[in-house]
């Protein structure tokens, strides 16, 4: 019986494999792009059933997908107020304040070269560092509450978005700069409309790692101290009680509202690089 | 020699000297046991490690083993080395606080993990919300130490009478600055530090042969530990990997767990679990079992063990 | 030497003033603990005083440079490398665990990063989901990661391992996808004149291509490792490591003890971020890229 | 002289099928390249010279007609390696030195080491590099790069040299050098070219035959024979008969031409 | 006629440090230009025909001799707006419609919307674009981006157009054509052009004026004023006149140039 359930799974998936072979034949047909991952996804989620039900794992150590669908459904109230407390206040204030602030510090330091010399490497430095240590320094400073968790959001987003808008204020071409020179452009008037347009694929670049950064500074930092919501509290909270259905719930809540948020900063790209070819085609 | 690992529920201090003494001093080699002692820390679960198969036996708290029980993880407690219970809470004396009445609209921090039922219990039984307010006790999930009491973030603290408490002091509050509120005083005591095994081992003879020998030298190992405090502690700070715990507060420590297993011969007292469980029952709307739980405990290993 | 002057100068002036900043952050932050024992004990302090106690706290809430550069000294060089108490002990166990992540995500990444590049099929179905494994907050669930591993008999080093590795193969797969992708048409047709093989066209142009953003992506994918190291070491029991030391000194309020591994691992970031620079400049030099 | 030409190609059409609609990338193109010959496809953007060259070497599939390659489907041919092409960027590996990216098709087809280094050195003094084989291209100039890349395709051994705008990027003066290099080289091997250029001199100049080409479909305007001696010296491009031709040219290029 | 020169240069030297020792990109350059002038710049690559032409826009500082525009120094000539400056390259802003391309030097000097709006219309039309300028550049082809940057260049209405290859990227038909639009609107306006290229015919077609350079150090070997009549249809180059001039040009460039 158990070995029928694997089997099937097993089946299932080779099965969505094939017509996801098939279907990628013809990769511009309309929808060919949402349909093959969406069915791979399916396919990966009842392999995910079969498996947990057909070798019996323990439901506190891995749950079956059903299971966590029936927490979403049932905890949807609990989800959604830690979603807020961790994604709406913690992680997009964090964001918004981080980036912001790496963007008005790369045009400060753009006059300067010898600070641009002094402060990349430091930054590809800090960008490197295992920031996530911070975290529990950062709780003891900003309190329990979100803003700690914003703090923790900021450090980690700030040095690699500070980089990347250093490095796209460079990435207008020099026979543009000249052409600015011939008009007489004041220095403002060449980064306005000249270098930031063209620093927007770096600009954007930067603010796409930042979304998944965001996310897990916010998430991780609960760990240090929080209100009892959130996200990283409710993990925390509900691995201690064995509820991993719970769990699993709020990991699936962050995925979704990771991929959302990395989505929509990648339609705004397209919207504000429209002209680049990557985005072109 | 038989191979057992036993789970700890926090990282390596003399609050398990009893294991670590035992295996230090060989009683368990005595019984021919090969046993590994894997640290806790606070992100194991270790009820979700025995479930797993990552240890054959784990020191747990009884409100977390009893949860785990009703969630389909058949604990259950085969021996007590701990009597009492050594939690409580400490709070600022300038808060104004005197007694439990005065927490309403005061801040509290508090364990999660499976640590937060006793005081889910206690308040519940208070009558006090958790969810803040003017009326309730807002709650705060303390992390891995003592700050948030020493920052002002928190009006009260979690502490263990052998551990968080002295941090506070040592980082320069005094006792008469300090409030505390023992659970035992306050009637909330729950069972800590019991031995929990899954159900199914105790159908195996040969297994059960081995737990009580393995029940047998770790109560060696803590009455030991309880005669020589001062020896069981340094035995503690050698194994302890990270190399972060002090001896002067690792012999403190030892000299506060005796007291908590004082009185304890490592069989559990039915009267304890009795008021455990119904300290867990009595949780109002919430409470954190709901319903009696049947074969939690045994006296089986205990009676083997200790004759 | 100028040149020396050129790179450097500008670096050790930011540096001066990132320590400039430190310390007196240091003493707006320790200010309010120093009042409020002096008040305590009933002295009053003066403004020197005030001072010298906020760089010298026993548990800052911002240990001065000093401090840390003093903790680091004494538990480095005065120590021997095999002590407990030693960072270099410590250093390496977290080291062994980064690099065998590194070396698994790194080839973990390489194959993907072959299969999305020769599988349409694979293209289209994997690569959005490579993307999506990186909502996850595997640094959230990595205390469940180890129990699970556990369950199936893998311990120790392994599941740090792991969840170094599910961190450091994705800026692999995507730099690589990029580069095997890199060559442009022109040359694939070239290669298709000579009617060569699927594997000659690999080895002989696809790979060669990719090899400068591949090692642009091992240098993001070791840094990340070490990430994924700490971070799995704090749920193994705080053992030892970097990462446990972290712990430790969070669990006891030692903040100089966690700054100290906090400097650490990020020296250790360092000079892993650098060493695959060198071996890059090194291969650059082989492959005839260095000008 | 019943020859069987090298290239035949009957009627044939390429589409390809773009989101704007489909374009005429090649309608109904007959012609025969005879062996020996050097023929020079001339004609304004886009009207289907890097197509066909690309036909021919089976590089793209067309949608109509039929063209053979000594006789053989462009497929065999390519697998009988029958073709060196050249592009119009040198395409050289930069992590190679010139002398191994000149081996590079030869490693593919698999001769020993010896014959490799043989076969590099010959041709190498053929573009005039000998002594630059163990440089990178980026330490050679522009012009440098292109013969190397010129050698490469000669090194292949191909009896049908495909050239896609070789020169565009090259300026004048090292332009007429290398023309007259391809010339002397030519006139040696007796190998067939087929060659695409902008350049209405250079396509004089050079070829035996001259196929004008217009956008739009893609279709072959006019086929000029050129009665130019074999022999052609630089200054035969101010010679009358030079000027006349390219006046042709000129002519059939202005009327197939359209702005906007 | 004792006008003054439009540009004059004396003994102009430009000398760049390089990490492998100095690179003489111009030495000792002497030359007049006169207003209404059509200069071409002709000579092989690395000869400084761009360097010279960025001096006198002010884009590179001489480290040696004067030069004068206007009789201003070019940072003064610079600022007051007197170059229109034409790249190789069309260079236009990928993000900006054609008309936003050839509005952008308007804005930066400040004009009023309606006014650009008028100009942009105007230049559009010059260069036969009228109706393109809601495109993208990337949507048109490279001569139609070429036309659009000469547009941008002409709306800012320098008397001084600088041009540095601004065909070099074109197929021969196209860059005729634009080469007759060039002349023209040459006549019409009688501004004085400064202009790069490697087409020895499209020199000798263009000019009033040819400057030949050699490089190592970069020098001016030759000036030949060109002897055509204002009046040049495309047939001209096909006059022994016109060969004549360009005999000479070629003359004078294989004399500077050097292989390898
Ligand atoms: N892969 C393709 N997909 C769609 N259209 C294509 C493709 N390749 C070429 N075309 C179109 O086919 C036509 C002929 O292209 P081709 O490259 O053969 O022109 P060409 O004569 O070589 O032009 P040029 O002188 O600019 O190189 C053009 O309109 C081009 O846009
Ligand atoms: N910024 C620079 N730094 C160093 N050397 C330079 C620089 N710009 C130009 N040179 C050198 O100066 C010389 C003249 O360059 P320039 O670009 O003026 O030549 P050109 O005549 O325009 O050549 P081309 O026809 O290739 O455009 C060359 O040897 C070039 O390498
Ligand atoms: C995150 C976190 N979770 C739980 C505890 C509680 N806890 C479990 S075992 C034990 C004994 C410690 O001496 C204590 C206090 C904690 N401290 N930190
Ligand atoms: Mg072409
Ligand atoms: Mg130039």
């Amino acid at each position: 019986m158990n070995g029928l359930i694997i089997l099937a799974a097993l089946l299932f998936w080779l099965a969505a494999w094939a017509v996801n072979v098939r279907l990628s034949k013809n990769p511009d047909k309309p929808g060919r792009r949402i349909i093959v991952p969406v069915l791979f996804g399916i396919a990966i989620i009842v392999l995910w059933e079969g498996l947990v039900r057909g070798l019996e794992v323990k439901a506190v150590l891995l749950p079956p997908p059903s299971a966590i669908v029936v927490a979403l459904g049932d905890k949807a109230g609990t989800l959604w107020i830690d979603f807020v407390q961790t994604f709406i206040k913690g992680a997009l204030t964090g964001y918004a304040i981080g980036c912001g602030a790496a963007f008005l510090t790369a045009i400060l330091i753009d006059r300067s070269p010898f600070l641009q010399r002094g402060l990349l490497p430091v930054g590809n430095f800090v960008a490197a560092l295992p920031i996530i240590g911070m975290a529990p320094i950062l709780v003891m400073w900003f309190g329990f509450d979100w803003q700690s968790k914003a703090a923790v959001v900021v450090v980690m987003c700030f040095f690699p978005m500070l980089v990347n808008t250093v490095q796209g204020l460079q990435q207008a071409d020099p026979m543009s700069r000249d052409l600015m020179r011939t008009y007489g452009a004041s220095y403002w008037q060449t980064l306005f409309k000249l270098r930031l347009p063209a620093a927007g694929p770096f600009i954007f670049n930067g603010l796409k790692i930042c979304t998944t950064l965001a996310l897990i500074g916010a998430i991780v930092a609960e760990f240090f101290g929080s209100p009892i919501k959130g996200m990283g509290f409710r993990i925390s909270t509900e691995v201690g009680r064995l509820s991993l259905d719970m769990v699993w719930a709020t990991i699936v809540v962050s995925a979704l509202a990771g991929t959302a948020f990395y989505g929509v900063v990648t339609l705004l790209e397209k919207a504000a690089t429209f002209w680049h070819p990557s985005q072109r085609r | 020699a038989d191979d057992l690992t036993l789970q700890l529920k926090w990282v390596t201090q003399s609050q398990f000297a009893g294991y670590y003494v035992a295996l230090d001093k060989g009683f368990y080699e005595e019984e021919d046991l090969n046993v590994t002692i894997q640290p806790g820390g606070p992100d194991i679960a270790p009820t979700q490690v025995i479930a797993g198969g990552g240890a054959d036996v784990t020191v747990e708290w009884m409100p977390a083993a009893l949860a785990a029980r009703e969630k389909g993880l058949p604990l259950v407690n085969i021996a007590q080395p701990f009597k009492s219970s050594g939690m409580m809470l400490t709070c600022r004396k300038d808060t104004g606080i005197a007694s439990p009445d005065d927490f309403a609209g005061k801040t509290l921090g508090v364990w999660f993990f499976g640590n937060e039922f006793p005081f889910l219990s206690w308040m519940s039984k208070l009558g006090l919300s958790t969810e803040g307010g003017d009326e309730g006790v807002t709650v705060l999930k303390q992390g891995f130490n003592v700050d948030p009491i020493l920052q002002g973030q928190a009006d009260c603290v979690s502490t263990m009478t052998y551990n968080e408490y002295w941090q506070i002091i040592d980082a320069g509050l005094t006792p008469d600055d300090l409030v505390v509120f023992k659970y035992e005083d306050q009637g909330v005591a729950t069972l800590e530090d019991g031995l929990y095994v899954l159900e199914e081992k105790l159908a195996d003879p040969a297994e059960v042969d081995k737990l009580v020998r393995f029940v047998r030298a770790s109560m060696k190992g803590w009455k030991y530990a309880e005669e020589n405090p001062d020896e069981a502690a340094m035995i503690v700070l050698d194994n302890d990997a990270t190399g972060a715990q002090t001896e002067e507060h690792q012999k403190r420590m030892m000299g506060e767990i005796a007291k908590l297993t004082a009185g304890s011969n490592g069989a559990l007292d039915p009267a304890d679990y009795e008021r455990t469980v119904e300290s867990l029952l009595s949780g109002g709307s919430d409470p954190v079992i709901t319903k009696a739980p049947e074969g939690a405990w045994t006296h089986d290993i205990t009676d083997a063990a200790l004759n | 030497m100028s040149r020396f002057l050129s790179h450097a100068l500008p670096i050790l002036t930011v540096v001066a003033l990132i320590v400039g900043l430190w310390y007196l952050a240091a003493i707006a932050l320790n200010a309010p603990w120093a009042r409020d024992q002096a008040t305590r004990a009933g002295v009053d302090l003066s403004a020197s005083e005030l001072v010298a106690d906020t760089w010298s706290q026993d548990k800052p809430k911002l240990p001065a440079p000093h401090q840390i550069a003093t903790e680091i000294w004494e538990t480095t060089a005065e120590k021997k490398i095999t002590s407990k108490r030693s960072l270099v002990y410590h250093g390496w166990i977290t080291l062994s665990a980064t690099l065998l992540g590194f070396v698994f995500g790194a080839g973990f990444g390489i194959l993907l990063a072959i299969g999305i590049v020769y599988n349409r099929a694979m293209d289209m179905s994997v690569m959005p989901w490579v993307i999506a494994s990186q909502a996850i907050p595997i640094l959230a669930i990595a205390p469940m990661i180890i129990v699970v591993l556990n369950a199936v008999g893998l311990s120790g080093l392994i599941p740090k391992a792991i969840i170094s590795m599910y961190l450091s193969f994705f800026p692999v797969v995507v730099g690589m996808v990029k580069g095997l992708r890199s060559p442009d048409a022109m040359l694939i047709d070239q290669m298709r004149t000579y009617s060569a093989s699927p594997a000659q066209t690999f080895w002989k142009l696809r790979f060669p291509s990719s090899v400068p953003y591949l090692f642009t992506s091992l240098k993001v994918a070791v840094a990340a490792s070490l990430v994924g190291a700490i971070v799995g070491e704090l749920p193994t029991g705080a053992v030892a490591g970097l990462g446990a030391r972290l712990l430790a000194g969070s669990y006891y309020g030692q903040t100089i003890q966690i700054w100290s591994a906090l400097i650490s691992a990020a020296a250790l970031a360092a000079c892993l971020v650098g060493i695959v620079g060198l071996v890059e400049r090194v291969v650059n030099k082989r492959m005839g890229f260095a000008r | 002289m019943t020859k069987t030409p090298v290239i035949a190609a009957r009627d044939l059409s390429l589409t390809f099928e773009t989101n704007d609609g489909p374009v005429h990338a090649l309608k109904d193109v007959t012609l025969d390249i005879e062996e020996g010959e050097f023929v020079s496809f001339i004609g304004p953007s886009g009207c289907g010279k890097t197509t066909f060259l690309r036909v021919i070497a089976d590089l793209e599939q067309p949608t109509g007609g039929t063209i053979t390659v000594n006789g053989q489907t462009p497929r065999q041919a390519r697998l009988a390696r029958a073709y060196g092409y050249v592009f119009q960027a040198a395409g050289l590996l930069p992590w190679r030195t010139i002398g191994r990216n000149i081996a590079l098709p030869l490693e593919i087809i698999g001769l020993s080491k010896e014959e490799q280094a043989e076969k590099v050195a010959q041709v190498l003094d053929l573009v005039d590099l000998s002594g630059f084989d163990k440089k990178y291209p980026w330490q050679l100039s522009g012009g440098m790069q292109q013969r190397a890349s010129i050698a490469r395709a000669l090194a292949f051994d191909a009896d049908i040299l495909l050239m896609d705008e070789p020169f565009g990027a090259l300026d004048e003066i090292v332009r007429d050098h290398l023309n007259e290099q391809l010339l002397a080289l030519w006139a040696r091997t007796g190998k067939t070219i087929g060659f695409v250029t902008h350049s209405i001199p250079e396509a004089v100049y050079l070829s035996t035959k001259i196929v004008v080409m217009s956008p739009r479909p893609g279709r072959v305007t006019d086929v000029i024979e050129s009665s130019l001696p074999k022999e052609r010296p630089l200054d035969i491009r101010e010679t009358p008969e030079f000027l006349e031709i390219a006046h042709r040219v000129r002519e059939g290029l202005r009327a197939g031409h359209s702005y906007d």
